[in-house]
C-alpha cells in the first residue's frame, strides 16, 4: 500500500516558521480534510509534499520511497498530484490542450512523457481520447476548443481540478477545489471528489475552508495553526475542539453550541472597534 | 556608335565604411570627367559605371560583383573600400577572367598571396603606410613603442613597419581591442617601458577606425612629462581634428589636399571645391586615381576592353594622379606611389592638424616587398 | 524599497576590495593610483548612460534596446550646440566652458526627452508587459533613430572637441588623472543622488512599479498611470541624453552607430547590478570601468572579455545581479 | 502522404497554402524562371535563411528563449565547412567533416549555454546572449590563423559544385547546367528536408510540451515535465539545425568571414523575419524569409526609383535615398510588431474562423483586447 | 433612501469578438448594498469591468452619482470615488502589504500620513494585514491576499465600493469580520455592490439583489423576497437559499 507520510516537516522564511515539525500519514482510502485559519500554512504544506518548495527539514516518503530530495516534476511522476488555490494554467492553450498535456505527462512507454519527436501528436488518439473523457466529467466538454485565459473564473477552477484527474496520482492534493464556485458548478467537482473516494487505493488531501463540505466529505481532518499540527481524528470531534471553534471559526466558548448555526449561518463576532467615525 | 564601356563601382555605400566608400565615388566620377576631358568616353565608347553597394559585407560584395560580371556584363569592377570585401572578391574576378582594379582596400595579402592576375590596386598597401611611417622617422638614437590594434590588419603593420627600421629600435608592442575605448592601461604600459629610456622617446600609432586613440594620449601630456613624442599616419580630415591637440606631430602620409603640387591635384583640388565648397580628402584622391589608371589603360588599349588586353597595357603603365605618378608594378600590380612625410601645424581656420610637407618620400626609397606567386 | 531595513554592503565593498586585491599584482603605487582614479571615473561615465536604462527597465520593466539612439542623439545635439558657442569652448576658463556645456547638456536632454515621447508613444506603448515584442520592437526603432540620425547629421563621424579648460591632466604625485574623468564624477554623482532620492522618497517609485505588476488596478486606484509612464520614459531618455553628451565629450568625436556599440556595456551594467536597482548600476559601472583598466594592464589579451568575465563572475555570485529586486 | 509529411500540420488557411505551394514551386525552378545570377543568389539564400529562422522559431516561437546567440552556432557550421575546405582542400571529405566537428562543437556549446540559462532569469538570458555573441564574433577574428581573422576564409568546393563544371553543354530547359546549379539543387533538396523535419518536431509531441513550458513554465514541472530537459533538448536542436544551416551557406558562398555568418545583424534579420512570418509557426519562416530577402535584395533598387520621382523635395529624397534603406526596414520591423503580432501566417489565418477544425493552438487573441494580467503570464509566484 | 447612486442601462460589453454583455440593466440605490448573483460565466465580473471603465460598454449608458461615466477613463471613474476589489485581487505582488494600502490612500504621500484609527480598526478586521506590514505582498497565503485586497479598497472612505467575490478562500472567522465590515461601512452611508457565490452572505448582507444570466439581469428585486421565495430561487439559481 502506498502511504504518504511526512515526518518533521518544516519550512523557514526568514524567521517566520510557516510550516513546523509536521508528521503525519495519509492512508489510501481516506480523505483527509485540512484546516486551519488563513496562512496557517496549509498551501506551504501542500508546496513542501508536492516539491513546490524545499523544506528546511523533514522528509516527505510515498510508499515507503523517500522523495524529500526529488524536484517538482520527478514527484509528480511518482504519484503524488496537486491543484493550486489559485489558477495556474496554460492561458493561451485550448481547454483541451491543457488536459491532454497532463494525460501525456505521466505516460511512460510509447508516449515517453512527451519525449517523443518524430511522431506527430494527434496520432496519439489514446491520449485525446482520455482528456476528452475527463472534460466531459468535469462538464467542459463544449468548451474544449476555447482558450483558457477566455474562460471565466469559475470554469478555470474546474479546469484546474481535470488537470489534475488526468495526472492520475497515487495521492490527490485539493487546495480549496471549489473556492469562487457557484452552488450550481461546485457539485460537480464536489461529486468527482466522492467518486475518487469510492476507489479504495487512492489518498486525498483537501484543503477546504467550507465546513460542511468538509463535514460531509472528510473522514478525517487535521487542523494546522502557525505552521503547527494542532488537532487530528475524527472530523465531528474535531470541530467541536476548542481550538477550532475559537482560532478558526472565530467562536468564542460560549458561542460552541450554537456551532451549527455558526456553520450555515455565520454569525457576526465582532472583534476590535467598530468603524471610526 | 560604339558599344558603351561598362565599369562597375562595388563600394560601401551604406555600413560602417560608407564614409570612405562615399568619397571614393566622388573621386572617382571627378577623375574619369577629367582623365576623359569631360567627355565620359574613351575611344569613341562612352564610360558608364554602375554602382553597387556592398555594405561592408563581403558575401554580399562577393555576389555582387558576379553579378555586375555576368548579369550586368561590366568590363572591368573597380572597387571595394573594405579589405575583407575585397579579399573575397578576388576569386570572381578569377573566375569571370575580369579586371578587379583594388581601391582603396588595404591589405598585403590582396597584392600578396591572394592575388591573381586580374587584381590591379591603385590603393596604397598597409606595408606602404608602415614603410614610409619608418623611413619618417628612421634616426639612430631612438626609441620605439607601437600601439596598434589588436587583429590582423594592426599586427601585419607592426611587422612591415619593424622590418623597414634600420636605425632605430622598437622597445615595445602594445596592441589594443579594435573597440578600446579607454586608453588608459595601455598608455600606461607604454609611458612604464619608455619613460626611462634614453635617447628620443617616441609612441607610433598605427590604428584605422574606430576611436582613435590621439585625444587620450594628448591629455596625458606626455611630451612635457616624459619627453615622448607621438608619430602616426594620415586620415581622413574629420579624424585628422584629434592631430590639433599634437602641434609639431611627424609621420607620413597618403595623401593630404594641400601637399602634393601637380596639375591632376590642383584639378581635383579646385573641382572638389566647386562642387563642395570644401577640399577632397583622402578617398577622394584614391577614387580620382583609379579613374586615371582606367581611362589611361583604355587609352592605351584605344577603348578595347578585353581582359587580356587591359593587362597587357597596365602591367608597368605608369600614370598620372593627383599623388603624382603612379606604376603598376609587374610582378604584382601594385601601384608604386609616393608617400609624404609630415608634420602638424596647428591653423585655427582649419577645424583639424595641418599636416605640412617635410619631405615627400619617392617609391624607390620604399623597398616594398613583392609577396605575391605568380 | 522601504523594507530594506539593513542595507547590503556587500556589493558595494567589492568595489574597494577589487582595487586593494590587485595592488600587489601591480606595484608601482602610481601607477595603480592612475588605473584606478581612472577606471572609476570611467565607471561613472558609464553609469551616466545606463542610468536611463536602469530607470525605464527598474520601474516600467521596459527592456529599451534602443536605449543607444537616445545616447547617440544627446551626442549629436552636443555637437550642434557646442559647435555654435566656440567662443565658450575655445576660452581656456573652466567656468566659460562650462557656459557652453551645460546649455548643451541641457538641450540634449530636452531633444532626447521629447524624442523619448514619440518613442513611448509609438514604439513602446502597444508592447508595455511583453518583454518579447518590446526586444523586438526597441530594435526597431533603434534602427530607425540610427538613420534619421545620418539624414539629419550625415553619417559621417563629426569631431566634438572637448573645451579648452576640461583638457589636460591633473598630477597627484606621479599618477595622472584626466581633468574631464573629474568632471563626469561630479556629474554621475550627482544623477546618482537626484534617482535616488526620487525612488526611495517619493511615490511615484512606487506608482510606477504597481502600474508595471498590473496596470488596470493602479488605474482602478485612480491614478493616471499613462501620465506617469510617459514622464519616467522621457525622463530615461533624457539621461541616456545626457550620458551621450558626456561620452560624446569623452570620446571626442561622435559617430551615428554609437548607441549601438555602448548598448553591449550597458547590458553588462545592468545585468551586474540587478536589473533596475539604481545603486546596482552604479556599482556595476564602477566593477566594469575597474575591470577594464587592471584587466587591460596586467592582461592585455584578456581585456577583451574582461567585462563578460566580471558578469560571469557576479552571476555564479548572485545569479540576479547584486542588488536583485524582490523576484 | 502529404499529411505525413507535413506532419498533419496544415496551413489551415487556403491563402496560405497557395503562398507555400507557389514559394516552393519559384524555390523549385527558379534557375529556369528568372536567369541570372543575382536572382540565383537571392534563391539559394532564401534556401539558407528558411533552415537558419525556422531553427530559431523552434527556439523564439515554440520555447519562449530569446536568444541573440543563434548565429553563433549558425557561424560554427559555416567556419566548419569553410575551414576544413581550407585546410584539406576542396573535397566531399572535407565538407563532410567540417559539418561534423561543427555539428560537435555547436552540441556542446548548446548543452553548456541551455544549462546556464536556467540559472539566470529569462530577460537576463538573452541580454547575456547578445554579449556573448560579440564575444563570440571578437574570439573569430581574433583567432585569425584558424579563420581569416576580419578577412575571413575563401575556399573552393568539389568540382561538381563548381562554376567551372558543366554537366553537358547542351541546355537543358533552356539552360546550361554548370556547378552552380547543382549546388543550388543540393541546397533546395537539404533545405526541403530539414524544414519538415523541423515541422515534425514541433508538430511531435515534444513540441507541444515545449509550448506549453513557453506558456508556464511553472505548472508543466508541476504536471511532471522536467523543464530542464526539454529545453536543454530544444536549444540543443535549434543551434544543431542553424549549424547545418550555416553549412549550407558556406557550401555556396565559398567564402565565410565574421560578417557573413555572425554579425549582429544577421541576427537582427533573422528576428525581423520570425516576427515578420509569424512567430511559433514553422510555415512563417519560409514566408518570412522570401519576402524578406526578396525585398532586402530589391529595397535599394526600389527606393532609388522612389527618391528619383521626389527628386524636387529635399527632405523626402534624403528619407527615400536608397543609402537609407535600413530605415525602411525598421519601419517595417516596428509596423509589423505593431499591426502584425501574429505575422503574416497568423493574419492569414485569423482570417478563416478555424473553430471547424481541431485546431489546438488558434492565433493567440490580438494583444491590444486584453491587457496582460500579471497572473496569467510570466513569473509566477510560487505561493498558492 | 431610493434614489440610485449607480445605473446602468442597456450596456452591451464587446471583448475582442466575443458579444459578452447583452444589455445589462442595473441600479444600485444610494446607502444600500446590493449583490450581483449568477453562476459561472453569467458575466457578472464583465459587469464590474465594464462600470470601472476596464472594459469598454459598446451600447447603453452607465451613470454615477448624475454622471455619465460610459466613456470616461478608469483613473477619472475611480476618482469619483468608487472603490474596486477585482475577482483576481489586483495584489501588487512585488511591493509591501504597507506600500499596497499606501497607493490605495491617495491622500497620503507617506505612510505616516495614513489615518491610523480607520488603520487600527482595518487591522482588527483583518490580523495578518498588520502582521505582514512589511513584507512582500506575493508572499502571503491565498486567504490573507483576498484580506489585504479588501482592505485596501477601504483603506479611505469612498462613495461606492465595488467587490468581487470578497469571501473566497477565506477561513469562515474572517467571513465573519468581514460581514461585519461590510455592515459598519453600510452603516456610515457607503454603498456597496457585490458579487458573491456564499449564500448566508448574500442572505445576511443584501439589501437589493439582481440576477445574471448569459449576459443580461434577468431578476432584479429585494433580497429578502428572494430569500423567502425558494421557487424564484430555483428558477434562478438552481438552488434553495
Ligand atoms: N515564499 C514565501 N515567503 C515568505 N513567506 C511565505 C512564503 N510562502 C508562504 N509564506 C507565509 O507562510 C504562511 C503560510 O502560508 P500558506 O499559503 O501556507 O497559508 P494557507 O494555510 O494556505 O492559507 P490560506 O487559507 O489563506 O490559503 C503565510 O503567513 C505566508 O505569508
Ligand atoms: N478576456 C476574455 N476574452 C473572451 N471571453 C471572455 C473574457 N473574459 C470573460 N470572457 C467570457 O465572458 C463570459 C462572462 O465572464 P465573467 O468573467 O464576467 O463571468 P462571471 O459571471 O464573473 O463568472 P465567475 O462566477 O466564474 O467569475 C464568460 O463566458 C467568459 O468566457
Ligand atoms: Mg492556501
Ligand atoms: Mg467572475
Amino acid at each position: 500500500m502506498s502511504q504518504l507520510a511526512t515526518r518533521d516537516l518544516t519550512v523557514r522564511f526568514g524567521g517566520h516558521v510557516a510550516v513546523n515539525g509536521v508528521t503525519c500519514t495519509f492512508e489510501p482510502g481516506t480523505l483527509t480534510a485540512i484546516v486551519g485559519p488563513n496562512g496557517a500554512g496549509k498551501t506551504t504544506y501542500f508546496n513542501l509534499i508536492s516539491g513546490q518548495l524545499k523544506a528546511s527539514a523533514g522528509t516527505v516518503t510515498l510508499g515507503g520511497r523517500d522523495l524529500s530530495r526529488a524536484s517538482a516534476s520527478q514527484r509528480t511522476r511518482a504519484g503524488l498530484g496537486r491543484a493550486f488555490q489559485l489558477t495556474n494554467l496554460f492561458p493561451r492553450l485550448t481547454v483541451l490542450e491543457n488536459v491532454r498535456l497532463a494525460v501525456q505527462a505521466t505516460r511512460d512507454g510509447a508516449h515517453r512523457r512527451g519525449l517523443n519527436l518524430w511522431s506527430v501528436w494527434n496520432d496519439h488518439a489514446d491520449l485525446l481520447a482520455r482528456a476528452d473523457a475527463i472534460l466531459a466529467a468535469v462538464a467542459m466538454k463544449e468548451r474544449e476548443m476555447e482558450l483558457v485565459s477566455n474562460l471565466p473564473h469559475g470554469d478555470q477552477r474546474k479546469l484546474e481540478v481535470a488537470l489534475l484527474m488526468a495526472l492520475e496520482p497515487q495521492v490527490y492534493m485539493f487546495d480549496e477545489p471549489t473556492a469562487g464556485m457557484n452552488h450550481a458548478e461546485a457539485p460537480v467537482i464536489l461529486d468527482l471528489i466522492r467518486q475518487l473516494k469510492a476507489d479504495r487505493s487512492r489518498t486525498i488531501l483537501l484543503v477546504e475552508h467550507k465546513m460542511d463540505v468538509v463535514r460531509e466529505l472528510a473522514d478525517r481532518i487535521i487542523v494546522l495553526h502557525n505552521g503547527t499540527l494542532v488537532a487530528d481524528g475524527k472530523p465531528a470531534e474535531v470541530i467541536a475542539s476548542p481550538i477550532v471553534q475559537e482560532a478558526y471559526l472565530g467562536l468564542s466558548p460560549q458561542d460552541a453550541s450554537a456551532q451549527h448555526v455558526a456553520l450555515s449561518h455565520p454569525n457576526p463576532a465582532p472583534r476590535g472597534g467598530g468603524l471610526p467615525s | 556608335q560604339a558599344k558603351e564601356i561598362r565599369i562597375a563601382h562595388v563600394y560601401s555605400r551604406t555600413g560602417p565604411l560608407e564614409a570612405y566608400g562615399k568619397q571614393t565615388q566622388t573621386g572617382l566620377m571627378m577623375g574619369l570627367d577629367y582623365a576623359t576631358g569631360g567627355t565620359m568616353s574613351v575611344g569613341g565608347r562612352k564610360i558608364v559605371v554602375i554602382e553597387k553597394d556592398d555594405q561592408g559585407k563581403p558575401d554580399l560584395g562577393k555576389s555582387l560583383l558576379a553579378t555586375a560580371y555576368s548579369d550586368d556584363k561590366v568590363d572591368l569592377a573597380i572597387g571595394p573600400t573594405s579589405s575583407g570585401v575585397a579579399l573575397a572578391m578576388l576569386p570572381v574576378a578569377e573566375e569571370y577572367k575580369k579586371i578587379l582594379l583594388v581601391e582603396p582596400a588595404v591589405a598585403d595579402s590582396i597584392t600578396g598571396d591572394k592575388w591573381n592576375k586580374y587584381v590591379f590596386r591603385t590603393g596604397r598597401n598597409s606595408s606602404q603606410d608602415a614603410i614610409s611611417n619608418a623611413v619618417a622617422m628612421d634616426k639612430p638614437g631612438t626609441v620605439v613603442a607601437t600601439l596598434a590594434q589588436d587583429y590582423a590588419f594592426g599586427r601585419d603593420g607592426v611587422k612591415a613597419f619593424r622590418d623597414s627600421l634600420k636605425n632605430a629600435k622598437i622597445v615595445h608592442e602594445e596592441y589594443l581591442p579594435q573597440t578600446t575605448t579607454d586608453f588608459t592601461a595601455g598608455i600606461q604600459r607604454i609611458v612604464d617601458k619608455l619613460k626611462d629610456q634614453p635617447g628620443r622617446k617616441v609612441i607610433e600609432v598605427i590604428w584605422a577606425g574606430g576611436t582613435p586613440p590621439f585625444n587620450a594620449l594628448a591629455a596625458q601630456n606626455l611630451k612635457t612629462r616624459y619627453g615622448i613624442d607621438v608619430f602616426t599616419g594620415g586620415n581622413i580630415l574629420p579624424a585628422m581634428a584629434a592631430y590639433k591637440q599634437f602641434p609639431g606631430m611627424e609621420g607620413a602620409t597618403y595623401y593630404y589636399f594641400g601637399i602634393p603640387k601637380n596639375p591632376v591635384n590642383e584639378a581635383l583640388v579646385a573641382a572638389h571645391y566647386k562642387q563642395f565648397k570644401a577640399p577632397p580628402d583622402f578617398f577622394t584622391a584614391g577614387g580620382f586615381s583609379a579613374a586615371m589608371a582606367v581611362v589611361s589603360a583604355l587609352k592605351k588599349t584605344n577603348g578595347e576592353t578585353g581582359s587580356d588586353k587591359l593587362i597587357a597595357a597596365m602591367e608597368g603603365m605608369s600614370f598620372d594622379t593627383p599623388k603624382g605618378k603612379m606604376t603598376f608594378r609587374k610582378e604584382d600590380h601594385q601601384a608604386m606611389q609616393s608617400m609624404y612625410h609630415f608634420r602638424v601645424k596647428v591653423d585655427p581656420a582649419f577645424a583639424w592638424g595641418v599636416p605640412e610637407l617635410v619631405r615627400e618620400i619617392k617609391p624607390d626609397e620604399m623597398q616594398v616587398p613583392i609577396r605575391n606567386k605568380r | 524599497m522601504s523594507n530594506r531595513k539593513d542595507f547590503d554592503w556587500k556589493p558595494l565593498a567589492l568595489v574597494p576590495v577589487l582595487a586593494l586585491l590587485v595592488f600587489p599584482f601591480i606595484g608601482s603605487p602610481s601607477t595603480w593610483l592612475t588605473l584606478t582614479v581612472a577606471g572609476l571615473a570611467m565607471g561613472m561615465i558609464v553609469f551616466i548612460i545606463a542610468s536611463g536604462l536602469t530607470l525605464v527597465f527598474g520601474l516600467m520593466d521596459v527592456l529599451n534596446f534602443g536605449h543607444g539612439v537616445f545616447i547617440a542623439l544627446g551626442a549629436f545635439v552636443a555637437t550642434s550646440v557646442l559647435g555654435a558657442m566656440g567662443d565658450y569652448t575655445n576660452s581656456a576658463s573652466l567656468w566659460q566652458n562650462m557656459l557652453a556645456v551645460l546649455p548643451a547638456m541641457g538641450v540634449a536632454m530636452l531633444v532626447a526627452g521629447a524624442i523619448g515621447l514619440a518613442f513611448e508613444r509609438f514604439i513602446v506603448r502597444p508592447v508595455y508587459g511583453n518583454h518579447l515584442k518590446q526586444i523586438l520592437i526597441t530594435m526597431g526603432g533603434m534602427i530607425i533613430g540610427e538613420e534619421l540620425i545620418k539624414v539629419i547629421w550625415g553619417p559621417l563621424q563629426i569631431p566634438l572637441p572637448l573645451p579648452e579648460g576640461m583638457r589636460g591632466t591633473l598630477l597627484f604625485g606621479d599618477a595622472a588623472v584626466e581633468k574631464y574623468r573629474l568632471i563626469a564624477v561630479v556629474v554621475g554623482a550627482i544623477v546618482f543622488g537626484v534617482l535616488l532620492w526620487t525612488l526611495t522618497r517619493t511615490k511615484i517609485g512606487l506608482l510606477i512599479r504597481a502600474g508595471v505588476q498590473d496596470r488596470e488596478m493602479v488605474e482602478a486606484l485612480g491614478y493616471r498611470i499613462r501620465v506617469l509612464f510617459v514622464g519616467v520614459f522621457m525622463v530615461g531618455s533624457a539621461l541616456a541624453g545626457l550620458g551621450g553628451v558626456m561620452w560624446g565629450l569623452y570620446q571626442q568625436n561622435v559617430v551615428p552607430q554609437m548607441g549601438a556599440q555602448v548598448n553591449v556595456l550597458i547590458f553588462i551594467v545592468l545585468i551586474i547590478g540587478g536589473l533596475g536597482s539604481t545603486t546596482g548600476a552604479l556599482v556595476g559601472a564602477l566593477l566594469v570601468g575597474l575591470m577594464a583598466n587592471y584587466t587591460g594592464f596586467l592582461v592585455p589579451k584578456a581585456a577583451l572579455f574582461s567585462n563578460i568575465l566580471l558578469m560571469m563572475a557576479i552571476l555564479l555570485w548572485r545569479p540576479q545581479g547584486v542588488y536583485a529586486l524582490s523576484k | 502522404m502529404l499529411n505525413r509529411l507535413l506532419s498533419n500540420d496544415f496551413p489551415r488557411s487556403r491563402l496560405l497554402g497557395a503562398i507555400l505551394v507557389l514559394l516552393f514551386l519559384a524555390l523549385a525552378f527558379q534557375p529556369f524562371l528568372i536567369p541570372g545570377i543575382k536572382a540565383l543568389n537571392v534563391a539559394a539564400k532564401v534556401l539558407v535563411f528558411i533552415v537558419l529562422v525556422a531553427s530559431f522559431d523552434l527556439l523564439l516561437g515554440y520555447t519562449g528563449i530569446v536568444s541573440f546567440a543563434h548565429t553563433m552556432f549558425f557561424g560554427i557550421g559555416a567556419y566548419g565547412v569553410a575551414i576544413a575546405s581550407s585546410r584539406m582542400g576542396a573535397g566531399w571529405g572535407a565538407i563532410a567533416l567540417g559539418t561534423l566537428v561543427a555539428l560537435a562543437l555547436s552540441f556542446v556549446l548548446a548543452l553548456a549555454i541551455g544549462l546556464f540559462s536556467l540559472r539566470v532569469r529569462a530577460i537576463f538570458f538573452s541580454m547575456i546572449t547578445l554579449a556573448f555573441a560579440a564575444a563570440f564574433q571578437t574570439l573569430a577574428s581574433q583567432l585569425s590563423d584558424f579563420t581569416g581573422g576580419e578577412d575571413g576564409l575563401t575556399f573552393r568546393m568539389p568540382e561538381v559544385l563548381s562554376p567551372g563544371f558543366t554537366l553537358s553543354e547542351t541546355p537543358f530547359l533552356g539552360l546550361v547546367i554548370d556547378g552552380r546549379i547543382l549546388c543550388y539543387y543540393l541546397l533546395f533538396a537539404t533545405s526541403t528536408v530539414l524544414f519538415l523535419a523541423l515541422l515534425r518536431i514541433v508538430n511531435s509531441p515534444f513540441g507541444r510540451v515545449l509550448q506549453a513550458i513557453r506558456e508556464n513554465e511553472f505548472r508543466a514541472e508541476a504536471i511532471g515535465y522536467r523543464v530542464v530537459v526539454y529545453r536543454t533538448i530544444s536549444s540543443i536542436l535549434s543551434a544543431l539545425f542553424a549549424t547545418l544551416a550555416g553549412a549550407m551557406l558556406a557550401i555556396w558562398l565559398r567564402y565565410n568571414g565574421p560578417d557573413t555568418t555572425l554579425s549582429f545583424e544577421i541576427m537582427l534579420d533573422v528576428l525581423l523575419i520570425v516576427v515578420i512570418g509569424g512567430m511559433g509557426t514553422i510555415y512563417g519562416a519560409a514566408i518570412g524569409s522570401g519576402l524578406f530577402l526578396v525585398a532586402q535584395s530589391y529595397l535599394q533598387d526600389l527606393l532609388r526609383l522612389a527618391s528619383g520621382a521626389v527628386a524636387g523635395l529635399p527632405w523626402l529624397a534624403a528619407l527615400l535615398s536608397p543609402d537609407r534603406w535600413l530605415l525602411w526596414l525598421g519601419l517595417l520591423f516596428v509596423l509589423s510588431v505593431y499591426y502584425f503580432p501574429t505575422g503574416v501566417v497568423g493574419r492569414l489565418r485569423a482570417l478563416r474562423a478555424s473553430a471547424a477544425i481541431r485546431a489546438p493552438f488558434p492565433p493567440a487573441a490580438p494583444a491590444a483586447a486584453s491587457p496582460p494580467t500579471k497572473s496569467m503570464q510570466g513569473d509566477y509566484v510560487e505561493n498558492n | 433612501m431610493s434614489e440610485n447612486l449607480l445605473t446602468l442601462a442597456g450596456v452591451h460589453t464587446h471583448i475582442g469578438a466575443y458579444h459578452i454583455l447583452h444589455g445589462v440593466d442595473l441600479a444600485v440605490p444610494r446607502g444600500q448594498l446590493t449583490m450581483l448573483l449568477g453562476r459561472n460565466g453569467a458575466g457578472k465580473t464583465t459587469t464590474l469591468r465594464t462600470i470601472m471603465g476596464l472594459w469598454r460598454a459598446s451600447q447603453g449608458r452607465i451613470a454615477f452619482a448624475g454622471q455619465d461615466i460610459t466613456q470616461a477613463a478608469t483613473p477619472r471613474i475611480a476618482g469619483l470615488g468608487i472603490a474596486y476589489v477585482p475577482e483576481n485581487m489586483g495584489i501588487f505582488a512585488d511591493l509591501t502589504v504597507k506600500e499596497n494600502m499606501l497607493l490605495a490612500a491617495r491622500g497620503a504621500r507617506h505612510a505616516r500620513q495614513m489615518d491610523d484609527q480607520r488603520l487600527q480598526w482595518i487591522f482588527s478586521l483583518f490580523p495578518a494585514v498588520e502582521k505582514f506590514w512589511n513584507h512582500p505582498a506575493g508572499k502571503l497565503s491565498g486567504g490573507q491576499k483576498q484580506m489585504l485586497a479588501v482592505a485596501r479598497a477601504i483603506v479611505e472612505p469612498r462613495e461606492l465600493l465595488i467587490v468581487d467575490e470578497p469571501s473566497k478562500g477565506l477561513a469562515p472567522a474572517i467571513i465573519n469580520n468581514m460581514i461585519e465590515a461590510f455592515a459598519r461601512l453600510k452603516a456610515s452611508g457607503v454603498t456597496i455592490l457585490l458579487v458573491e457565490q456564499n449564500i448566508n452572505f448574500a442572505k445576511r448582507l443584501g439589501d437589493t439583489v439582481a440576477v445574471m444570466d448569459n449576459g443580461v439581469v434577468v431578476h432584479a428585486g429585494s433580497m429578502r423576497a428572494l430569500a423567502e421565495d425558494e421557487a424564484l430561487q430555483h428558477e434562478l439559481l438552481g438552488l434553495a437559499l
